[in-house]
This record gives C-alpha cells, sequence and structure tokens, in this order.
C-alpha cells in the first residue's frame, strides 16, 4: 500500500479514537466533576446521561459558524486544525497491545514529545487572528505556557530512556518492572503536572482562564471549530494518559491481545480521572507562578530524576 | 464579551522606552465582575496599568421610586438594593422609619431582625468567598460554599416564602412571627454550619495555591481604608476595629458575646478570611440569641397603616455583609418619602479597585474585585 | 478633654465641639438623636476640615435633598473618637448649583460627589474627575430633582 | 450553515428523502434541547438563583444545561435580571455575538415586564422583547431555580415543535409583542415556529 494510504488509514484511525475519547471524556468529566460536588451530572440524555455529548456534538456541529468580522479569517479557520493534528499524531506513537503500536518507530518516544510543539502555534495563531483582546492575551500565554513545559516533560520521559535504552514506545513499555514504580515516581508526577499544563487544563488552565479571560484563545470560535478545540483537548488528555500508563505504569503488563489492552485503558483512565479530580480541586496559577512552577521547581527536580536514572543505569545495570 | 481592540496609544514605561497599551474591557458581562460592573483595564504586557471601573449598569433609580411610595411600599424596594443579603436593607431603612416615626419595637421582633440578619450574613460571606473561590479557578469551593447558603436560604423560605426577595423585616417589627419547630431548625443549621466552615476554609484558604494566588495581592493599609471610607469585612481585613454592632451598638447586640475577626495585611486572603470567620461568630450569635428568644408580640403595636412621620430627616445604618449600610430619609408629613438615600458599603469599598489593582496582573484584578465582594444592586442602586 | 459621666456621646461632642471651634457651636444641634451642624455654604469646607481635625476621620457619604430654591447638600460624617455620627448641612441656590469638592480630605468623597453630581447637577469644584457615574454619560437632565421630566417614566397610579 | 440548509431542500425533493429529512430533523431537535448551554446574563437579583439552579441542590447539569460565559459558544441567553437603559446595549450585543440557532429564556419579572421596575423609574427597560426577541418567559420575583428549568424543558418543547427546513438560520426578526401580550404570558411563538404548539410556550412559572 502507499505510504498515503497508510496515512489516511491512520489519520481516520486516530480521529476516531479522539472522537471517541471526547465523547467519553465529557462525559466522564461532568460525571466525576458532578459528583465532586454534590451534583449528579448528565442525567437525561440517554442512560446516566451516557449520550449528552453525542447531542453536544451534534448540535454544534448545526450551529452557526462564525468568523467575526475583524478576525484574519484564513488563519482563524486553520488554526483549531493546527491544534488538533498533532495531538492525533502523537495518539499513533502509542502502544496499545503488547509490542505493537500503530506507528512503532525507533525514535516514537522523541516523536510523542515532539509533535504536539506544534499545538503551540493553533494556540497562539488562535489567540491572535480572533483580533479579540482575550483572545490574544489567552495565546500569548498559551504560548508561553506550553513552550516552558516541554523542557520538564520531556526530561521526565527522558530518565525512563536512559534506563530502558530505547526509545521505541513498545519496546520501552515491555522493559518495564516492578521497581520502576518507585524509582521514576517522580519522574512520573513530574509527567502528570507537566502534561497538564501543556494541555491546558486546570490548575493550569490560564490560557482559557474562564473567569479572567472567558475563554482565552478559542474565545471566538463557534460550533464544530471549537468542538475541534475541545477533541483535541480530551484528545491529549487521552494520549498523555496513555502515554503515561503505557511508560509509567507498565502499560499492558505483557499481557497478550485485547487483554493488555484492557489493563492499559483501565490505567489510562485512572489517569484522567486524577486529571479531572485536580483540575476540579484547585484553584488556578498566576502567570509568574506558572512560570516559577516550570523553571524553579519541575526542571531540577524532572533534571535530578535524570541523573538518579543515569547513576542507575551505569553503576547496577551495567 | 463586549470586546473590542481599543486605540492603542504609544506609552512610556518607567525605562523610557515605548511600549503598547493594550486596553481590555470586561464586562459589563463578565464571569467574574459579579454582575455588571465594566472594568476598562489599561495592560502592560499582563500588569494593569489603571484600571478603571464603570458602574450604573444597574442604576434603577430605587431612591426616585421610592418618592412615590408610602413607607411600607418602599420595604419590597429594599429588598432589590443588596440581593445578596435583602435583609440588611430592609432593616436599615426599617430604622430610619422608626427613628423617623418614633415606633418602638418589641423585643422579640429585634431578636428574629439579630437572627435573620446574622444568618443572611453568614449566607452572604458565603456567596463572596465561593465567588472569590470561583475567581480564583476553583468552582467546588463556591458550590461547597453555596450548600450552606442553601440551607440558610431554606430557612428564610419558611419564615416569609421568598428564597431571595423576603420583605421580611417591616417597620415596627417584622411581618410574621417564627414558624412552629423553626428554632430548633435553625439552631441544627447553625451548630451545622461551623463544620462546614471550617472545611470549606481548609479546602479554600489552607489550599497552596490558593493562597499564593490571595497573598499580599491588592494591599490595603489601615489609613487608607478610613480615607477610602471602606467598611465591613473590607477595612476590617485591613486592621480597622470598626463594626457598628460593637462601636455603635443596635438593637440586642450589647446582650450578645462575640467577636469581630480583624485580619492584619489587608490583602485578599485577608479579605476572604475575615468573612469566613465573620461567618463563623455569626453561627455563634444565631445560637446565643435563639437561647435568650422570648415569646412575645413581633409587632408594634397600634400602628396606622398609613405611616405619617413627623416633618424631619433621619439617618441610621447597620452592620451588613458588606460594612456599613444605612438608610437617609427625609419626610415632609406627608405618607411618603420627600427622598431617601442609600448609603452603600459596596459602592464605598468599590472606589478601591483602581487603588488596589495598580500593578497588579489582570488575574488579580478579578480577585481583588471578588474580594471586594460588591453587589451591584446596591453599588447602582 | 474627656466625656463627663451621665453624659451622652453626643453632649460630649458639642462641648467639644464648643471649646475648639466657638465658631461653630451656635451652629449645632440635635435632631432625631442625631448632630446636625447647619453651616453656610462658603465654611462647610473649613468646618469639614476642622471636623476632621477633631476626629471625624471617616466620610459616611454625601446626598442632596431638593427644596425646590435650593438644594440642601447633606454630608455625614462618622466618628471613631466620639463613637456618633453627625450631618454637616449646607444649602446650595438652584441657581448656582456650585460646592466645593471635599476630595481633599477624603478621596472617599469622590464617587459619592459624582453621584450627587450626576443625580443633582450639583457642581463640585476642584473634584478630579466629575463625571456622571451612574447614567450614561449622554444623559440628559438630573433625575432625582423634583423637576426633573421623562416622557418614558410610567408614573405609578395612585392607590391610596 | 448554507450546507445544512441547501441539502435540506434537496433532500426534500428526491421521493424518500422526506423520510431522511424527519430522522434527521428529530435528531437536530433532540441535540438542540439536550444540550442548551446557557449564556448567563445575571444582570441582578434573579442572578443568584440563576447561580443556584446550576448548583447542587438543582444541578442544571442532569439537564445537559451548563453556564459558559462565552456568548459564542452558548445556545440559551438566560436574562436574570433587570436590564438598564444604560445596559441595554451591551446585552443585544452579546445576543448579536451568539451563534444561530439561539434562544432567549426572560427569567423573572423585570427581563418579562420591568416587573418591580415597571412604574416611577427612569433607567428601566421594560423588559426584554423591547429590543430582541424572547422565546420562554418565565415569571416570579425571583423564579425559584426549578422554574429556570421547567423554562428550559419549555424551550426544548419549542424546539422540538421547529421543523429543520423551517428554523430560521438568519438573525431572526425582531418581534415586539407589546406590554399586553407579555403580561398575558404568551409569546412571540407564532411567528418563531409556523405553527402554534400545542401547550403555551411560557407559563414556566405555573409549575410555582
Amino acid at each position: 500500500m502507499s505510504p498515503l494510504l497508510w496515512g489516511g488509514l491512520f489519520g481516520l484511525l486516530s480521529g476516531t479514537a479522539i472522537a471517541l475519547a471526547a465523547l467519553f471524556g465529557v462525559w466522564w468529566e461532568r460525571k466525576v466533576s458532578g459528583r465532586m460536588q454534590m451534583r449528579f451530572g448528565p442525567q437525561q440524555a440517554g442512560p446516566a446521561g451516557l449520550l449528552q455529548t453525542l447531542a453536544d456534538t451534534i448540535k454544534l456541529v448545526l450551529k452557526e459558524d462564525v468568523t467575526p468580522a475583524a478576525a484574519d479569517a484564513r488563519i482563524f479557520r486553520m488554526a483549531p486544525l493546527l491544534v488538533f493534528a498533532p495531538v492525533a499524531l502523537s495518539l499513533l506513537v502509542v502502544p496499545l497491545v503488547t509490542g505493537w503500536a500503530p506507528l512503532d518507530s525507533g525514535v516514537g518516544v522523541l516523536l510523542f514529545l515532539a509533535v504536539p510543539s506544534v499545538s503551540v502555534l493553533g494556540v497562539l495563531l488562535g489567540g491572535w487572528s480572533s483580533a479579540n483582546t482575550y483572545g490574544t492575551l489567552g495565546g500569548l500565554r498559551g504560548a508561553a505556557q506550553m513552550v516552558s513545559y516541554e523542557i520538564p516533560r520531556t526530561l521526565s520521559v527522558l530518565a525512563l530512556v536512559v534506563v530502558a535504552g530505547t526509545m521505541r514506545p513498545s519496546a520501552l513499555m515491555g522493559a518495564w518492572r516492578l521497581w520502576w514504580l518507585p524509582l521514576f515516581a517522580v519522574a512520573f508526577v513530574v509527567y502528570l503536572i507537566s502534561s497538564i499544563a501543556e494541555l491546558n487544563r486546570g490548575p493550569f488552565d490560564l490560557p482559557e482562564a474562564d473567569s479572567e479571560l472567558v475563554a482565552g484563545y478559542f474565545v471566538d470560535y463557534t460550533g464544530i471549530r471549537w468542538a475541534i478545540f475541545m477533541m483535541a483537548e480530551y484528545g491529549g488528555m487521552l494520549a498523555c494518559s496513555l502515554f503515561g500508563a503505557a511508560m509509567f505504569l507498565g502499560g499492558t503488563n505483557g499481557l497478550p491481545g485485547l487483554l493488555g489492552a484492557l489493563v492499559l485503558l483501565v490505567k489510562a483512565v485512572a489517569i484522567v480521572t486524577v486529571i479531572i479530580w485536580v483540575k476540579w480541586s484547585f484553584p488556578r496559577f498566576r502567570q509568574d507562578q506558572l512560570m516559577r512552577l516550570a523553571w524553579k521547581v519541575l526542571t531540577p527536580i524532572a533534571l535530578v530524576q535524570l541523573l538518579v536514572a543515569g547513576a542507575v543505569a551505569v553503576v547496577w545495570l551495567r | 464579551m463586549p470586546v473590542e481592540v481599543e486605540s492603542k496609544r504609544p506609552v512610556i514605561d518607567e525605562l523610557g522606552r515605548e511600549v503598547d497599551e493594550l486596553v481590555v474591557n470586561i464586562g459589563p458581562s463578565h464571569p467574574s465582575t459579579h454582575g455588571v460592573c465594566r472594568i476598562i483595564a489599561h495592560l502592560d504586557g499582563e500588569i494593569v496599568v489603571k484600571a478603571e471601573p464603570v458602574i450604573g449598569y444597574l442604576h434603577r433609580g430605587i431612591e426616585k421610586m421610592a418618592e412615590n411610595r408610602t413607607y411600607l411600599q418602599v420595604v419590597p424596594l429594599t429588598d432589590r438594593l443588596d440581593y445578596v443579603g435583602s435583609m440588611y436593607a430592609n432593616w436599615a431603612y426599617c430604622r430610619a422609619v422608626e427613628r423617623l416615626a418614633d415606633i418602638r419595637v418589641p423585643e422579640r421582633a429585634e431578636y428574629i431582625r439579630v437572627i435573620v440578619c446574622e444568618l443572611q450574613r453568614i449566607a452572604s460571606h458565603m456567596m463572596g468567598v465561593g465567588a472569590s473561590g470561583a475567581d480564583t479557578g476553583a468552582a467546588t469551593v463556591f458550590i461547597y460554599a453555596f450548600e450552606v447558603r442553601e440551607r440558610i436560604v431554606e430557612l428564610f423560605e419558611e419564615l416569609c416564602g421568598a428564597r431571595l426577595t423576603y420583605n421580611y423585616v417591616r417597620p415596627g417589627g417584622v411581618s410574621a412571627d417564627l414558624p412552629d419547630g423553626w428554632i430548633e431548625r435553625c439552631r441544627e443549621v447553625v451548630r451545622w454550619a461551623p463544620d462546614r466552615l471550617l472545611e470549606l476554609d481548609r479546602l479554600f484558604f489552607g489550599n497552596y495555591i490558593a493562597a499564593e494566588r490571595m497573598k499580599g495581592i491588592g494591599v490595603l493599609s489601615q489609613s487608607d481604608a478610613i480615607a477610602w471610607g471602606a467598611s465591613g469585612p473590607t477595612a476590617r481585613a485591613s486592621g480597622v476595629t470598626f463594626d457598628i454592632r460593637k462601636n455603635d451598638p443596635y438593637s440586642v447586640y450589647p446582650r450578645i458575646d462575640f467577636r469581630v475577626p480583624v485580619g492584619e495585611n489587608g490583602d485578599c486572603f485577608d479579605r476572604g478570611r475575615v468573612k469566613v470567620l465573620e461567618a463563623i461568630e455569626s453561627c455563634r450569635i444565631v445560637d446565643q440569641a435563639l437561647e435568650q428568644i422570648q415569646p412575645g408580640p413581633v409587632a408594634a403595636e397600634g400602628l396606622p397603616r398609613l405611616l405619617r412621620p413627623r416633618a424631619g430627616d433621619a439617618y441610621d445604618h447597620i452592620e451588613s455583609a458588606r460594612g456599613s449600610l444605612g438608610v437617609y430619609l427625609v419626610s415632609d408629613g406627608s405618607p411618603r418619602p420627600f427622598r431617601m438615600h442609600v448609603r452603600s458599603p459596596a459602592f464605598c469599598n468599590l472606589q478601591l479597585l483602581g487603588l488596589l489593582a495598580r500593578g497588579h496582573t489582570v488575574s488579580d484584578l478579578v480577585v481583588i474585585l471578588g474580594s471586594l465582594d460588591p453587589v451591584f444592586g446596591e453599588v447602582d442602586r | 478633654m474627656t466625656a463627663r459621666s451621665g453624659e451622652s456621646s453626643l453632649e460630649y461632642l458639642q462641648r467639644k465641639l464648643c471649646s475648639v471651634y466657638p465658631d461653630l457651636c451656635p451652629l449645632f444641634s440635635i435632631e432625631f438623636a442625631d448632630g446636625v451642624l447647619m453651616v453656610p455654604r462658603s465654611v462647610l469646607h473649613k468646618a469639614a476640615e476642622d471636623l476632621k481635625e477633631i476626629g471625624f476621620e471617616r466620610f459616611g457619604f454625601v446626598t442632596a435633598v431638593d427644596h425646590g430654591d435650593d438644594f440642601e447638600l447633606v454630608y455625614r460624617l462618622q466618628s471613631g473618637t466620639f463613637g456618633v455620627g453627625l450631618f454637616l448641612k449646607t444649602e446650595v441656590p438652584r441657581c448656582e448649583a456650585v460646592m466645593e469638592s471635599l476630595t481633599d480630605l477624603w478621596p472617599a468623597a469622590g464617587w459619592q460627589e459624582r453621584e450627587v453630581y450626576d443625580m443633582f447637577g450639583i457642581e463640585f469644584r476642584d473634584h478630579p474627575d466629575l463625571r456622571r457615574i451612574l447614567l450614561p454619560e449622554d444623559w440628559v437632565g438630573y433625575p432625582l430633582r423634583k423637576d426633573y421630566k421623562d416622557d418614558s417614566v410610567i408614573p405609578r397610579p395612585d392607590y391610596i | 450553515m448554507a450546507l445544512v440548509d441547501s441539502l435540506t431542500s434537496a433532500l426534500e425533493r428526491i421521493p424518500g428523502g422526506g423520510i431522511i429529512l424527519t430522522s434527521m430533523d428529530a435528531l437536530a431537535d433532540w441535540s438542540r434541547g439536550q444540550s442548551l448551554w446557557a449564556m448567563p446574563m445575571g444582570t441582578a437579583c434573579c442572578a443568584m438563583e440563576l447561580i443556584a439552579a446550576s448548583f447542587s441542590k438543582f444541578d442544571f447539569d442532569r439537564l445537559g444545561t451548563f453556564p459558559r460565559p462565552d456568548p459564542r459558544h452558548t445556545d440559551v441567553m438566560i436574562i436574570a435580571g433587570t436590564i438598564t437603559k444604560k445596559m441595554q446595549p451591551a446585552v443585544r450585543r452579546l445576543y448579536d455575538q451568539m451563534a444561530e440557532p439561539k434562544y432567549v429564556i426572560a427569567m423573572g419579572n423585570c427581563a418579562v415586564s420591568g416587573g418591580i421596575f415597571y412604574y416611577d423609574t427612569y433607567s428601566v427597560v421594560r423588559g426584554a422583547d423591547a429590543f430582541m426577541p424572547v422565546d420562554v418567559y418565565i415569571s416570579g420575583c425571583p423564579p425559584r431555580p426549578e422554574a429556570l428549568q421547567d423554562g428550559v424543558l419549555q424551550l426544548r418543547e419549542l424546539i422540538r415543535t421547529r421543523s429543520l427546513t423551517d428554523a430560521p438560520t438568519y438573525e431572526r426578526d425582531l418581534t415586539q409583542p407589546g406590554l399586553d401580550a407579555a403580561r398575558a404570558g404568551s409569546t412571540d411563538a407564532e411567528t418563531l415556529i409556523g405553527d402554534v404548539p400545542e401547550r403555551p410556550a411560557s407559563g414556566a412559572g405555573e409549575s410555582l
């Protein structure tokens, strides 16, 4: 088959996965946050409100597509895709079954860490092209934040790579041992925090800060375009949870086929739940505190973790 | 939000460089303006160079309307002033009328007024603290705070049938006596509430991020607080020990033992914290008042349907959840007030926004506004 | 000077005021259990300054009452030292509705005077920022004046 | 939504297309009705009940309604409170910023007719329908949160009775039903729906 066909197939697969993730993720978030707030969450659309997100999606697709008169129309329309595409691409390298990932490249880990950075452009351009002060501020905040948190995130995963000695995701997952849990506990926390920040979710949701910037960089997006932003967020959440579960928590634990995939999925949902839990418990950081956390706290911690991992790799494993 | 990028004019910063100032229009309908306030914020990057509040989006002309209503008919209008704490405006207005018409209020009515107003203080502060929580991004805090508020609102509903606009305190007393078993239910709520309030205190003020967000933000010095006419929790957080309940005691407050929490730093953290502590103190007050209340009439006897106070003017103030709320009434001997003026604490406190927000980031701006706890029904009247 | 036993804080205030500022003494009266100091327009600023001096550190509010030919300006000052409030009143003729601003003494007066300007059209001299505050900038007329006419107002039917 | 417009008219013409159209219609109505995101236009007292409606005791989220402060993302504007002459342009502007299809709930007497601020006042707009179309009126001062939720259910009913082909996707004409109609509780439903619904679209306050 031609590479183009493969690409199309993978794109479809990834897009469907993200759509499903968003459908489930939004419902799960509304249910979990509801329970945290002594509420029920969606109840009326479908059993236990399961179809709520479906209704939301259909409605968003059928809504009017507004491009503000002052906006830079072409960039404005392109920005959601620029956020969505990298997320969809990054999902491909996550190993879903023992020994197999849709795109099991030798530099898969690097790809996973590097490709989502392109989203920064989408956030920045989306905010800027709206010709809206809130959007502009949100886009700038988002760019600064996402670039900063790349570093601790990469460093924390790098510690794994040093010990495992491979960058192939499936091999890295296969190399997981139980003693990695205590060894990489700190790295996992750093990974989780910086992933939340990468996703612009609470308590790092400054770019979209509801109470300050109303909706931040997507303040002027309507209907389907806004839905794409949301899907990218939930797709990103799925990607980073799956990846975190696969790399740090043992992934499929070597179980074969679907059973392993199920184990992985349960772990990923657990991480998603933690992310939701964090979002609905904590207040939001301020810009300077956010930067301080990234550069003065997380990065040094991740470096120390890398050092420890290096020492273990050199002293113990050799 | 009506958002527009207004023309940017060149501004010279401290180092002599020419920078662009970004003018951000916040409001009048914005999630954290707590109603309909508009703030024109001039930003240098994220830093607020100048914040100018624009008010009046809820100016309904209540003072003018009062001039064409009888004294009793004004009471429902006062409900709509401070709609987070309607009982206060009711009471302040009634005290002014009582002073003007020389009405003696029975003791039981005074106790009931103290009870409902202290309950109202808890409810109102929960709104204020919860909204501060929502401003910093902690939506769950708001919902936990509202749980306490809902319990109190239920008590009020039992008392006067309304959840928000009570029209309960009337000149000469209150509109109805306490229903059967209300005292027990109320006692149950005020004994349950302190634990919830402490939990809320831990959840929000004990949170590292929240503390970092609020400490040292929007510091109001003690002298500024006095000079700018701040009152209520806003002034007390700056260390001003002024509370009308203590300094100019009214009603049955002298018979009740309570403390007035005072802050030290005058920042957003203290302003929020003082509210929680005050709410806990209010639970104590209600508990004591419920012990002391005796059976008796709840409205002054022999009051005419149509009050015609003698000509003159009177002012009376009470300590509302936002500060000293006063009503100034001028009578010309007719059954309608000649002039009514409301000294609104939220109006005076909001004036501080420009002063406090200068030099902080735009994220802090909404936190500062939230900590001042304005209610625009009262600000704009 | 301290309060004598059996003396109310208002009486103490009167005694103190008379001893420190004898010229203000005859203008002081007690109405509805509140101290009232009725001064001519020209000396109001000075009187306010004096009152601030002897302990009226808080500015309560300022409002006006429309009495036809002239407006009565009512200032409310609050004192922590005496534990009382005090009305400071003056009359301003309608034809020349100008008053000196008290913003130099109390910044708190800023918005309040703007409100009086907005509602009554009384101008405050030396006010740093005298604009309409509650009504839109382009509003015509001063609604709390008794002779204010607005076609959009529906008068309430008289039931009593 | 030019695509939907041309698609639906094309479907109507081909034989059997009506079935597809009807089920599409039902699906669209269902999704719109189930996911009415609210733009909280809380101007005054009613805003408190609007907040209470989405919190734990009443939980608006059960109906799929949750408040989002951004007009671009929302479907129904809930006008909760008095609208003053100074506020009126802002309300209208926010309404204009919302994407079609959009609906308006006038919550509380002030937004219905001016309510307690009908007489004597110089600065209050007597009802939101003076300057924008209103779909559902809820009486009360303030209405209880349950009444607001019932208003959303009434709006669902309104959406259900409207066909996809008839649904205007352009700016609706500004209709002023007049004060008498507003006070009687009727809506400008005739002009909106095309056919009269079985039950009145308003009267949400009746559940009180």
